[in-house]
């Protein structure tokens, strides 16, 4: 049977466009040593490290836990690095609670980060290729067309999209790490901006990233720090092929899955009345209406009315991304494991002005690829 | 099947990274371009070199900045008799590991020695630079080391 | 669980099934897809079983081989992971793909997993592309090749009184008289020692003998617990599994030594009873009398009759495919306890060290 | 702690905070064998798809397996020039290696005879007059300029037929 595993320490970097005030190491470190100086340790305390990032022609430092290795306190240690894509946050903070709940290690160091401004994020992720076809849409450009599938199938509303732009930014400015600060975002300001994607307009889209993300994972018998702390209730990934026949890409069965087990797990069997607080990777606004249904808040083609309801927003009765989500900060690595430490931050009680009150059980969730890789937790204040 | 079913193409992947580097490896660059070596101190006392923010081996915060060499102690070397194309030098050269004069770690960089007879692990070099001039803020701004009191 | 003394003893858990390609310089006809498929294809086939035996599955790669981000992603076409699968990548040899998946292994939920990794060296040039493993302020804009930097490990080993040239070449000449006996290996020969040491230098103290080929290759384990270790084969089992990483800056090691290899053997048990075969991943001869020392190994041990990596090097590869002919040697019944080892980075800076045992 | 006075002080350039390490690689690359033989195919000015031996799909282009099953496609099929746009988006945006003037609209084509849309740029209508279920013909460059790429096909472009029903084409959403 798998051991207890929590969260004791959570760190994360300012996110900017361009941190360029630090190296790389400078980076991951800002978000380490919060993280360890939140679980009352040191890096002599520390089993292991667990390190994600998205490609490494991103830095163009390749398999960056070699350079890495000593300023994560790594040297003797075992140091592993992952890599999934968008999910990679997720499930390196996964990989890393496996060490413990697999009895190995009793305290783990996880890292998550990219530096996207030492190269450009657009470049490094569609190098063309020889033979490949010719670069038409790029990053949002793959994503676009999905949304308007799922517009299509549910009859949402145009202006949902909008809604969850100025939901998630408005959310924002309760969260002093965020990258987007936009004081006085409203519907008619994203309605204004730039036409990217049709039908998705500039500020429905995420931003590109500078930022680093770590958690101090504990078993049940090395607990320290000053928070009370998140129990891991469920985690799971699953993964499906970037393209097949009849692929669903609107509702994915990989994210089916994927949450199915983690419900099953923590004992989930009504989301929506269950789970007090939700962080999910949403780097385009449409996709919130779309994960409330691929993760079951709602029946499918009912996701948009939950948004239109309110029910998402921070004082709705299932908030999704108070701290700002991938549409306020969006260090792509990173960016999985910030969902994860958010509502980790949530059932401890530290999230501060984007705290929901009463917190006890949350889901994080990343994704990655075409939406073809997922990743997730429940996290509760209980122990399971 | 025909000799070769698959097309072939040549590809290339190119970017020009620019890199921030934080305090510490910033130091060490602006003193390189001014015409010194520069080190830390680490957790431990011992002097770093090049520099970095964490002490190599226990990840704490290093300290203060230390001016080192210019001379310092071959502690291992390779020579290198044909230098590929992003090599640092295009004539013949050896790659060492130089613990320069109060360091306690050893820099990777370029000995022009003239020859490999002409090396030896304990041997002493010394920093040549390039001119002032052409000097930006990089390891580059070291031409190569040479071996003390006569270089080839 | 146990957790007695610091060391637990971990779920049994057994190399069910090991495949690989034929290594080769360059296999320039195919995608990574269609390199991988028959080698999955072959890892169940000779257990019986099919993807949808299989809970688990992770994979060990790296981008900058091909050049192109996101190679893994495309790779798993060559599985078929529908309906979807709990699945996993690293960016790391197989061999630590193969740890990934033992670890879920070890809470006993899940009882099979396929590792599988791909490395085509062939496509780029390897002396540029793992300049980009080195410190990216210091050390990899001077572009040095990972040639010289095992070079500077090979003279401080001389100057340190611990091995001469001609050791080297015994090392070379041994690995790739061994290779005739293994069908999968690239660069198989028997050219004496003495012969060997009058190649010219690649770069001193290295002469051309004492480096690995360039080599594309693939391979594949599947993991076993449980019924089903016993159901699909003879068990190999792991005893024991661990790795560890040094500090980054060559200036900063002593490369004569391998700490983190030692420590992984200490922590796999490598000492804790006899050890018949060794396959070590010393891409580099002078590498193997570094880790010999660092596992523990005396002269009874036979070390790397596969040819090793100085027979086949498949980057990201190369360390799983060690596994993986450790346990061959054990279920032919040529071997009761094995040590298998995996390496990563310059000059040997992380170790993965795995014990194997038959019943 | 480290960028002060000493380092500072020797001249009036400031200190360095930004180190350029230009990285560029050469590779030879291959799509593979199967991907050759579609890349051969549009050479030809012909779509070729390969056909999965255990669920029958038809992929173009393969890229050797079969994405669900894992197993080799084999069976060359030779696809219709017409397929149906199941859905689109229409690009605004400006970005590094872009080719096309903006607006464009960029559309997922199921060519007839596939199981499988691929990514297609879709030209001689206006933007604002594209539909899901609009059917479409692909033009291709002249014949003395085909090469092994989708350069080959210059666009897509409505082809005048009645736009598909949605029914027929919402699995391939």
């Amino acid at each position: 049977m798998a051991e207890r595993c929590a969260v004791i320490g959570v760190g994360q970097t300012h996110h900017k466009a361009k941190r360029d005030d630090v190296s790389i190491a400078g980076l991951v470190r800002e978000a380490a040593k919060m993280a360890l100086a939140d679980a009352d340790l040191t890096w002599t305390d520390i089993d292991a490290v667990v390190i994600g990032k998205a490609p490494d022609m991103f830095e163009g430092n390749m398999m960056p836990e070699l350079y890495l290795a000593p300023a994560l306190g790594a040297v003797g240690k075992p140091m592993f690095r992952v890599h999934t894509a968008g999910s990679v946050g997720g499930s390196t903070a996964l990989v890393a609670a496996h060490l413990i709940s697999s009895g190995i290690h009793k305290r783990v160091l996880t890292v998550a980060y990219e530096k996207q401004s030492d190269s450009d994020a657009m470049w490094a992720l569609s190098v063309p290729q020889p033979f490949a076809a010719p670069l038409l849409a790029g990053a949002g450009g793959y994503f676009a067309p999905h949304i308007r599938a799922y517009m299509r199938r549910s009859g949402a509303p145009e202006y949902i999209g909008r809604m969850v732009a100025v939901k998630d930014r408005r959310n924002a400015m309760r969260n002093p790490y965020a990258h987007l600060h936009i004081a006085d975002i409203d519907m008619k300001m994203v309605e204004e901006s730039m036409m990217l994607w049709d039908p998705l307009r500039y500020l429905e889209a995420c931003p590109s990233s500078d930022g680093a993300a770590a958690m101090v994972l504990s078993s049940e018998d090395a607990l320290s720090g000053q928070y009370p702390p998140a129990w891991i209730h469920g985690m799971a990934m699953r993964s499906e092929p970037t393209m097949f026949a009849g692929r669903d890409q609107v509702n994915p069965r990989a994210g089916r899955d994927c949450s199915a087990d983690v419900y099953a797990q923590a004992g989930i069997t009504d989301p929506r009345r269950q789970i007090d607080v939700a962080e999910v990777y949403v780097p385009f606004s449409w996709y919130e209406p779309m994960w409330l249904e691929n993760l079951g808040f709602c029946d499918l083609g009912d996701g948009w009315k939950l948004t239109e309801s309110g029910a998402t927003a921070f004082d709705g009765d299932i908030p999704w991304n108070t701290s700002g989500g991938v549409l306020s900060s969006n260090p792509i690595g990173a960016s999985g494991m910030l969902r994860f430490l958010e509502v980790a931050m949530q059932v401890r009680g530290q999230a501060g002005e984007h705290q929901i009150g009463g917190a006890r059980v949350a889901l994080g969730q990343a994704y990655g690829g075409g939406s073809q890789f997922f990743s997730m937790w429940v996290v509760g204040s209980d122990k399971p | 099947m025909p000799e070769s079913e698959a097309l072939h193409a040549s590809h290339r992947l190119e970017y020009p990274y620019a890199r921030s580097v934080g305090p510490v490896i910033g130091a060490f660059l602006t003193g390189l371009r001014d015409g010194r070596l520069l080190g830390v101190r680490g957790s431990g006392g011992s002097v770093i070199v090049p520099p970095t923010e964490y002490d190599p081996d226990t990840g704490d915060d290093t300290g203060e900045v230390v001016e080192v060499g210019p001379g310092g102690v071959v502690e291992s070397w390779a020579w290198v008799p044909d230098p590929l194309p992003k090599h640092p030098s295009d004539r013949p050269f050896a790659w060492a590991l130089i613990r320069l004069d109060g360091a306690d770690t050893a820099l990777l960089h370029a000995v022009d020695s003239g020859g490999p007879d002409r090396l030896a692990t304990g041997d002493r070099v010394t920093v040549r630079f390039r001119p002032a001039a052409e000097r930006i803020g990089s390891m580059a701004d070291i031409e190569a080391f040479v071996p003390e009191g006569g270089a080839a | 669980m146990s957790a007695v003394a610091g060391r637990r003893t971990p779920r049994p858990v057994s190399i069910a099934s090991f495949a690989q390609a034929r290594n080769v310089r360059r296999d320039d006809e195919h995608n990574e897809v269609e390199m991988l498929m028959p080698v999955v294809a072959e890892v169940f086939g000779t257990i019986g079983i099919t993807k949808d035996d299989i809970d688990f599955i992770c994979s060990g790669s790296t981008d900058y081989l091909i050049g192109g981000p996101f190679s893994f992603v495309t790779a798993l076409d060559a599985v078929g992971v529908w309906p979807p699968k709990s699945e996993s990548h690293v960016e790391m040899d197989g061999a630590w793909a193969l740890y990934e998946a033992w670890v879920l292994l070890q809470e006993g939920e899940i009882d099979a997993a396929l590792v599988y990794c791909f490395g085509r060296s062939s496509p780029g040039n390897l002396n540029e592309i793992l300049a980009l493993q080195l410190d990216p302020y210091y050390v990899a804009p001077l572009w040095p090749d990972p040639v010289s930097l095992a070079a500077l490990q090979a003279r401080a080993l001389i100057d340190a009184g611990k091995a001469t040239e001609a050791d080297f070449a015994a090392i070379a000449s041994r690995s790739r008289r061994d290779a005739l006996d293994n069908p999968k290996a690239q660069v198989a020969n028997d050219i004496p020692a003495e012969k060997l040491l009058e190649d010219e230098y690649i770069v001193s103290p290295l002469r051309r003998h004492a480096l690995p080929p360039i080599t594309d290759g693939v391979a594949a384990i599947v993991l076993a617990a449980g019924d089903k270790a016993r159901q699909w084969s003879k068990p190999v089992w792991i005893t024991g599994l661990d790795h560890r990483i040094e500090t980054h800056s060559l200036g900063a090691r002593d490369l004569t030594s391998s700490p983190s290899t030692a420590r992984a053997a200490e922590g796999a048990g490598v000492s804790d009873g006899p050890i018949d075969v060794a396959e070590i991943h010393a891409p580099f001869a002078h590498q193997e009398i570094i880790l010999k020392e660092a596992l523990g190994l005396d002269e009874t041990v036979v070390v790397n009759p596969s040819g090793g990596p100085l027979a086949a090097n498949p980057l990201m590869s190369a360390g799983l495919i060690r596994i993986g002919e450790a346990a061959t040697r054990i279920s032919s019944g040529r071997a009761h306890r094995a040590v298998a080892h995996a390496t990563s980075g310059p000059c040997l800076q992380q170790n993965l060290v795995c014990v194997l045992e038959g019943e | 702690m480290a960028d002060r006075d000493d380092t500072a002080a020797a001249g009036d350039l400031g200190p360095v905070t930004t180190l350029a390490t230009p990285i560029r690689l050469d590779f030879e690359f291959t799509p593979g064998v199967a991907q050759s033989r579609f890349l051969r195919g549009l050479e030809r000015g012909r779509f070729i798809g390969q056909r999965c031996p255990k669920c029958g799909m038809v992929y173009v282009p393969s890229r050797g397996s079969c994405p669900t099953d894992g197993v080799p496609t084999t069976e060359d099929v030779e696809l219709a020039n017409v397929g149906t746009v199941t859905t689109y988006c229409v690009v605004n945006v400006p970005f590094a290696g872009q080719s096309i003037e903006i607006p464009y609209i960029c559309a997922q084509v199921l060519l007839d005879g596939a199981n499988i849309s691929f990514m297609g740029l879709i030209q001689e209508i206006p933007a604002d007059q594209i539909r899901m279920g609009m059917r479409v013909e692909a033009v291709w460059v002249d014949p003395d300029r085909l090469t092994p790429s989708l350069a080959s096909v210059r666009y897509f472009r409505p082809n005048g037929e009645p736009d598909a029903d949605y029914e027929s084409f919402k699995e391939y959403l």
